[in-house]
């Protein structure tokens, strides 16, 4: 029994079949990656494992209880966080302040009036919002404006953000699309080096084969909207069906 | 503050009396000992405040206020040719001032908000020492004026308001009103109304959804509705709707020959206008010719609605083609100084400033209350409206009113509106308990002399 | 002090310098020379310096934290208003019920336009309260309730205000006609006499002082609170929020709701300290000044509210008195021809036309200063720092604080 | 029903003017991206061209008569027009009578100056920068606009009135088989709203068939894609944005005999056609045409006795209250693509 578990979920826009009958059983403690070619239901199925889209029908359960039908918030409280493609920070905010954003919501809940507390006298929330920049070795730069970090640090910051919140299963959109090739393995490292320090069940829809293959302890194969294969990744290399549906098609 | 280059005069100035404050004694003064409001004391001048529309939509109006407001100051002070100070039937100003205190004035921009107005009033007694204001051009205005006024001890002189609710169920001791109201309005074109149209119609009112449209509407049927005119439907319009088409349409069918416009300022010329287009005057109702009236005119609506005005009856406060001698005295020195004839707005505040400097005169004080008192029930004349009482019941001036019409063939840009009767004073009077002015309950309070 | 740091602290005590002293500050010329024009330390103007300080002040919780434009607060501030007088009306003249009802019925009308308005964000948000304020405003403006119920509930164009005959159930028979507080009434003053000058002190002004002290320590509160970090949050990126397991909209809402409930406290204020109140408080184009005074001063500064309403009601009282003579008088010293030329070219600026120069100063800071004047200040002293840095020859380090 | 019939038609050509002003106001979001609340105040431009061209054409010369006396009982000076002079009282008088359809030649060329005045001088500032900014600045240019136009016209209403030959109203109804005399319309209501008609049509014919028209449209739809392409898409956008101030400048002109122009119709209209714009659809040039002739039907209907009897001053509130239910049951408006604005 996995801690995320997707059973038979169907997905239409208008003709388009946009995921059929999906199951997916993501095991704790694991780095599970989603992988297919463009147009495969990735994006369609990460939407609605974060509650952005309603499946015409199927189930998904976190931990036994169902994330449909719920707000973002609600499956963040429920110890979901995500990364998104292009880094989604608070641009006008200090990168402490952003840390501390995700600590406040985790111990107060979707919402707390707190309008008469100083946040300078916040001095766990600060602990800990120190610590996690120091595990992303961006310690120095904490009251530097989040706008004008570099593209890396940004990635660097959001994963602290999401890692602060001591998430139980943390899911990743293609963290590194769009990234140099030195960007993408220094992603590489930090998601190793988070996934050492800590016990973490992760997602990634990822499109690198690279990045999929450094990280990745179970592979699905996702093509045309449904699962295709689920294998470790040196199964995954050498499997048929996958190198004709997708890998012999990407030419990759 | 040496450096500064605004007013080498006014620095000179300010450091000669900070030398000279030094050696004055510092005191503490509670309010409570100087009798009343800003008197005067010995200073050698006098401050009044003219607070009138300078932006907004009446601000033409008000920019004519102020004219004839400081063309009042200069008869005070003796220069220009007096004005109306040689027609008025009092000969106690001479030229030299009030009391021998040479008048001077501050002006402030009301723009027709009773907010902004009241704030203008307040720095006008507060910081300039004003110990009268005068001026406005809409009722909303002079009723929160006026009850700033009462509240702060100065008099107040309403310039132009129409509402019967300025000298009804709002008025206050220490505010007068020159100008004419809704009821006189309906009460004056009654005869006019019979005469020229008879005693069978069926009027259709459209009017302007705010205190003085409902007080001028409730007057104007009241007339009508006496002459035997039936009341068809009256229709709220909103402030400001500019396209007045859906409220007129109805107007063609509904079997009504006669169309009241209880509109004023923009909404007038726009409701007019339409009107007009509509084809409303040329139509034949009930075997009569569709007409339509405009309870209060102004040379301004009529300059805007252009063509439009032409025949429509409508009454006036006062009209510069009057013949008598105080209008002649006035056109003439108004139209000298500023190149043409003086609206009906600029002609109630010149003589409301007149007035307010010969009752202090008579009064012999500056302090409300003795100007309170010589104005109530003040008899004059020679300011051009014919003989003319301030009653002392309401504050309100009783005299004749004009009934005007839009002149056929204008013979210059002037000539707009033509005089078609008089009607007498004693038609237009009404009981100051009447229920239109708020009944038994209304009441001016007493004089407040402030401090 | 008071749970603030340092820095606050000290913007905290100016403020309330500034606010108690102000009779004093505002009045620097003496009242018979000829800059006495220039002169804002009379109460009617110290009162709206106030009064609308603390309306901006809570907008400002709203627009400045959480990016969020309202385009009908105004409509707050005439509920406020309303409320306010007719507790005078029915109650008494005291002006502690009014006030406290004044916050809690623009506190409920808040809560309402506030829940429907924040369903949506970014421009349609603006539309919807744009809307609704216009609504009230046509509702107040003809008194469509009062209409409906047969009544008076604002008294339309005219304006509410107290008669002899109110009700005033509260009022003993010895009480001021006017408002007061337990009996001190609010318009009665002291007048201090330096030299040439003259400095008044007023009751009314003292109690619109101790409010604003009171709001403006509050806002500093939520300010530097986790409540608003988080609303500065929503301005800076509400997707990342949501995934984050905040719920933005009741953080929202309450936003909201506090600015409301500000601008009810101000528009009590405007009552007690003038109990008539209209409807044309609450037109959008009223609304549009409150935009107008928040942007001039600095949006999301603590203090910039406070100095974008004083500049805007300076102008909107003193500049607007400003008429040719005066200008005349100014430039008496130069030739003639210079002289009038100097007067046409500064005439449409003054006077009657403030609103143009209004027009432009505001487009002025929106398109080169968007921190408004607080922004120019800090441009200042920076530019000030930095030649003293030049100047001096050890050359420390010039990179900024933050 | 022939109440209907004339609600109907009064609806329809107030929602001319709402539809010429959100058409141009939905131009210049939908291409450049740009809430522009200095709309209105191109409305109110165009409208002053109109009185402009008048008094141009009435500009006059003075001459003493002695037979005649003026107010002050000094010799009349008597004002002709230059164009009385030179062409004849007749044709002179025709001229200045003309003076509003004329002033459609004056206004084409100044709102279009205008447009690309502000859209080169101030709008290009703002595309990178946020929506609250872009209503904010052009809000203050509105303020701006009003008061020169202030400082130059004066407050009052002036009136324009609509040539001689079409200053009387129609029997509409026995077009219709109804008795004569029920539903009469002005002739210059029925002119403005085939006039409008005529705009509209000819800027979605100049958008649908005309290459630069494609090219809009499409950057319209995805403006970063056309870009890609290599057109150089601001330089027709400037262009959009003339001919967005001209759409508006010319419902101002045509409008002004029904209503007379002052200072302040810039912001009248301001509000109202952004709620248009927004039921039409941020961004939707068919949505804006249609929300504008639904509303001002709407407003008549509201208008009517029968309706004010059950809900006293429906009149006042009711774009406000169709604004609101649209904006929270269908926020993209009624035909805005899904997804735009909605932030």
């Amino acid at each position: 029994m996995g801690i995320l578990e997707v059973k038979g979920i169907n997905k239409r826009f208008g003709g388009l079949q946009a995921l059929g009958d999906v199951n997916l059983s993501v095991a704790e403690n694991t780095v599970h990656a989603i992988i297919g070619p463009n147009g495969a239901g990735k994006s369609t199925l990460l939407n609605v494992l974060v509650g952005k889209l309603i499946p015409d029908s199927g189930s998904v359960m976190f931990d036994g209880q169902s994330v449909l039908g719920r707000q973002p918030y609600e499956i963040n409280q429920m110890g979901i966080s995500r990364v998104f493609q292009t880094p989604e920070i608070f641009g006008d905010l200090t990168v402490i302040e952003n840390v501390m954003i995700p600590c406040f919501a985790k111990r107060d809940g979707a919402y707390r009036l707190h309008a008469w507390e100083n946040t300078r006298n916040e001095k766990a929330i600060q602990e800990q919002a120190e610590a996690i920049l120091a595990d992303v070795s961006m310690l120095d730069k904490r009251n530097m404006h989040a706008a004008s970090l570099s593209r890396g640090d940004k990635r660097r910051l959001e994963m602290a953000m999401c890692l602060v919140q001591e998430p139980r299963l943390l899911l990743l959109d293609e963290p590194t699309a769009g990234m140099a090739r030195a960007d993408t393995n220094n992603t590489i490292d930090l998601l190793k080096e988070i996934k050492e320090k800590r016990d973490i069940t992760m997602a990634i829809i990822e499109h690198d084969m690279h990045v999929v293959f450094s990280l990745a302890e179970r592979i699905t194969v996702l093509a045309q909207g449904t699962p295709l294969v689920e294998e470790t990744p040196e199964n995954i290399k050498g499997h048929p069906k996958v190198r004709e549906a997708y890998l012999g098609e990407a030419q990759v | 503050m040496s450096k500064s280059t605004i007013s080498r005069r006014g620095v000179l100035k300010t450091g000669a009396i900070a030398g000279a404050g030094l050696a004055l004694p510092t005191y503490l003064r509670a309010d409570g000992h100087t009798g009343y409001t800003n008197a005067p004391g010995d200073s050698p001048t006098v401050t009044i405040g003219f607070n009138v529309p300078q932006t907004g939509p009446y601000a033409e109006e008000g920019l004519d206020e102020l004219r004839a407001q400081e063309l009042a100051v200069e008869h005070l002070n003796g220069e220009g040719d007096g004005g109306m100070l040689n027609t008025f039937s009092e000969k106690n100003l001479d030229g030299t001032g009030i009391l021998g205190k040479k008048v001077e004035f501050v002006t402030g921009d009301t723009q027709t908000k009773s907010d902004v107005a009241r704030a203008s009033a307040q720095s006008m007694i507060q910081k300039d020492g004003c110990i009268m204001i005068t001026g406005g051009s809409s009722s909303g205005v002079a009723v929160a004026v006026q009850d700033l006024c009462q509240s702060s001890g100065v008099i107040f002189m309403a310039g132009l308001t129409h509402s019967n609710d300025t000298t009804g169920k709002d008025r206050k001791a220490n505010g007068f009103r020159h100008f004419f109201n809704g009821f006189m309005s309906g009460a004056a074109l009654g005869p006019v109304l019979e005469a020229e149209y008879g005693n069978e119609r069926s009027a259709y009112h459209l009017t302007a959804d705010y205190n003085w449209g409902w007080t001028t509407q409730e007057s104007i049927q009241a007339t009508t509705e006496g002459l035997g005119w039936q009341t068809q439907e009256a229709v709220l319009t909103p402030v400001g709707a500019g396209d007045f088409s859906s409220y007129i349409a109805p107007v063609l069918n509904s079997g009504a020959d006669t169309l009241i416009l209880n509109h004023y300022g923009g909404d007038m010329v726009n409701s007019l206008t339409q009107a007009v287009q509509f084809g409303l005057k040329d139509r034949q109702v009930n075997g009569n010719d569709f007409k339509i009236i405009v309870p209060l005119y102004s040379e301004l609506m009529a300059a805007g609605a252009g063509a439009n005005i032409q025949g429509v009856i409508g009454s006036m406060n006062w009209n510069w083609q009057l013949e008598d001698e105080g209008t002649k005295a006035f056109v003439k020195s108004f139209g000298e100084k500023y190149g043409f004839p003086p609206s009906g707005a600029a002609h109630t505040c010149y003589v409301q400033t007149l007035l307010y400097a010969d009752a202090v005169t008579r009064a012999g004080t500056f302090n409300p209350c003795g100007v309170v008192e010589a104005l109530e029930d003040f008899e004059f004349d020679g300011m051009g409206n014919g003989p003319t009482t301030y009653r002392g019941a309401d504050h309100q001036c009783f005299k004749d009113v004009l009934v005007v019409k839009g002149t056929e063939n204008p013979t210059n840009q002037y000539d707009t509106l033509e005089i078609v009767d008089q009607t007498p004073r004693s038609q237009v009077e009404y009981a100051p308990d009447h229920p239109m002015f708020g009944g038994a309950e209304a009441s001016l309070g007493t004089c407040n002399p402030g401090a | 002090m008071l749970g603030l740091n340092a820095k606050d602290t000290s913007l905290f005590i100016v403020v309330i310098i500034m606010v108690l002293a102000a009779p004093i500050l505002l009045n620097p010329f003496p009242a018979d020379s000829a800059l006495a024009q220039f002169n804002a330390g009379y109460p009617a103007l110290m009162q709206r310096f106030l009064i609308f300080g603390i309306l901006v002040v809570g907008f400002n919780i709203l627009f400045g934290l959480t990016g969020y434009l309202s385009f009908g607060h105004a409509a707050f501030l005439g509920v406020g208003s309303f409320a306010a007088v007719w507790m005078f009306k029915l109650l008494s003249f005291n002006v502690i019920p009014a006030i406290i009802l004044s916050i809690v019925v623009a506190g409920l009308f808040s809560v309402v336009i506030g829940y429907v308005a924040l369903r949506r964000s970014g421009i349609y948000f603006s539309i919807l309260t744009l809307a609704f304020a216009q609504m009230m405003y046509a509702i107040a403006y003809s008194d469509l309730v009062g209409k409906f119920l047969g009544t008076i509930i604002t008294n339309g164009e005219t304006g509410l205000q107290v008669y002899l005959d109110d009700p005033q159930i509260l009022a003993g028979a010895g009480d001021p006609r006017v408002p007061h507080l337990f009996g001190l009434e609010m318009n009665s003053q002291t007048v201090w006499s330096v030299g040439g000058w003259e400095f008044v002190f007023q009751n009314g002004y003292y109690l619109c002082a101790v409010f604003m002290i009171i709001a403006f320590y509050m806002s500093i509160r939520i300010f530097r609170s986790p409540f608003g970090l988080v609303l500065r949050s929503i301005k800076s990126n509400q997707q990342r929020l949501n995934y984050t397991g905040v719920s933005t909209r009741p953080y929202m809402l309450t936003a909201f709701v506090i600015s409301g409930m500000y601008a009810g406290l101000a528009g009590g204020l405007w009552s007690a300290m003038d109990p008539l109140t209209g409807a044309e408080r609450m037109f959008w184009t009223a609304s549009g000044e409150i935009v107008i005074m928040a942007i001039l001063g600095g949006v999301g500064t603590l203090i910039g509210p406070i100095l974008g309403a004083g500049a805007i009601k300076y102008m909107e009282n003193i500049v607007s008195k400003i008429n040719d003579n005066i200008l005349h008088q100014w430039f008496a010293f130069m030739p003639e021809g210079i002289e009038n030329f100097m007067v046409a070219i500064i005439h449409p600026f003054i006077g009657k036309g403030w609103h143009l120069t209004l027009g432009v100063v505001f487009m002025a800071v929106v398109i080169y200063l968007p921190g408004g004047l607080v922004e120019l200040g800090e441009r200042f002293i920076g530019l000030f720092r930095r030649k003293k840095t030049d100047n001096a020859p050890t050359g420390a380090s010039t990179k900024p604080a933050e | 029903m022939d109440a209907i019939i004339l609600q109907i038609l009064n609806g329809l050509d107030k929602g001319s003017a709402y539809a010429l002003i959100a058409l141009g106001l939905t131009l210049i979001f939908g291409t450049l991206g740009v809430v522009n609340f200095a709309h209105g105040a191109l409305f109110m431009i165009g409208a002053f061209c109109s009185v402009t061209l008048q008094r141009m054409l009435s500009t006059s010369f003075e001459m003493v008569d002695e037979t005649q006396t003026d107010f002050l009982g000094n010799p009349l000076k008597v004002e002709t027009p230059y164009v009385e002079a030179w062409f004849g009282p007749e044709v002179g008088a025709a001229i200045i009578d003309w003076s509003v359809p004329l002033a459609i030649f004056l206004a084409i060329p100044v709102m279009i100056a205008v447009g690309f005045a502000m859209e080169r001088g101030l709008i290009k500032h703002f595309y990178k920068r946020p929506h609250a900014d872009q209503i904010l600045v052009t809000f203050g240019l509105a303020i701006v606009i009003g008061e020169i136009i202030k400082a130059n016209f004066g407050a009052n209403p002036i009136s324009t009135p609509a040539p001689e030959a079409f200053r009387g109203a129609m029997d509409f109804g026995v077009l219709l088989g109804f008795e004569p005399n029920t539903i009469i319309y002005p002739y210059w209501r029925l002119v403005y709203f085939l006039f409008a008609i005529v705009i509209i049509a000819s800027v979605f014919a100049f958008l649908q068939f005309t290459t630069f028209g494609m090219v809009v449209r499409a950057g319209m739809a995805d403006r970063e894609t056309v870009g890609l392409l290599g057109i150089d898409i601001d330089k027709r956008f400037t262009f959009m944005f003339g001919l967005a101030a001209a759409v508006a400048g010319l419902a101002g002109v045509m409008y002004t005999p029904i209503l007379s122009p002052h200072y302040n119709i810039g912001m009248d209209f301001l509000v109202l056609s952004f709620v248009v714009v927004v039921v039409g659809g941020m961004g939707s040039l068919p949505g804006a045409v249609l929300a504008g002739f639904v509303l001002g039907i709407l407003q008549s209907f509201a208008s009517m006795n029968e309706v004010k009897a059950i809900l006293p001053g429906i009149d006042q509130i009711i774009i406000y209250l169709v604004a609101i239910i649209i904006l929270l049951t269908r926020p993209r408006g009624l035909m805005g693509r899904k997804g735009v604005m909605e932030e």
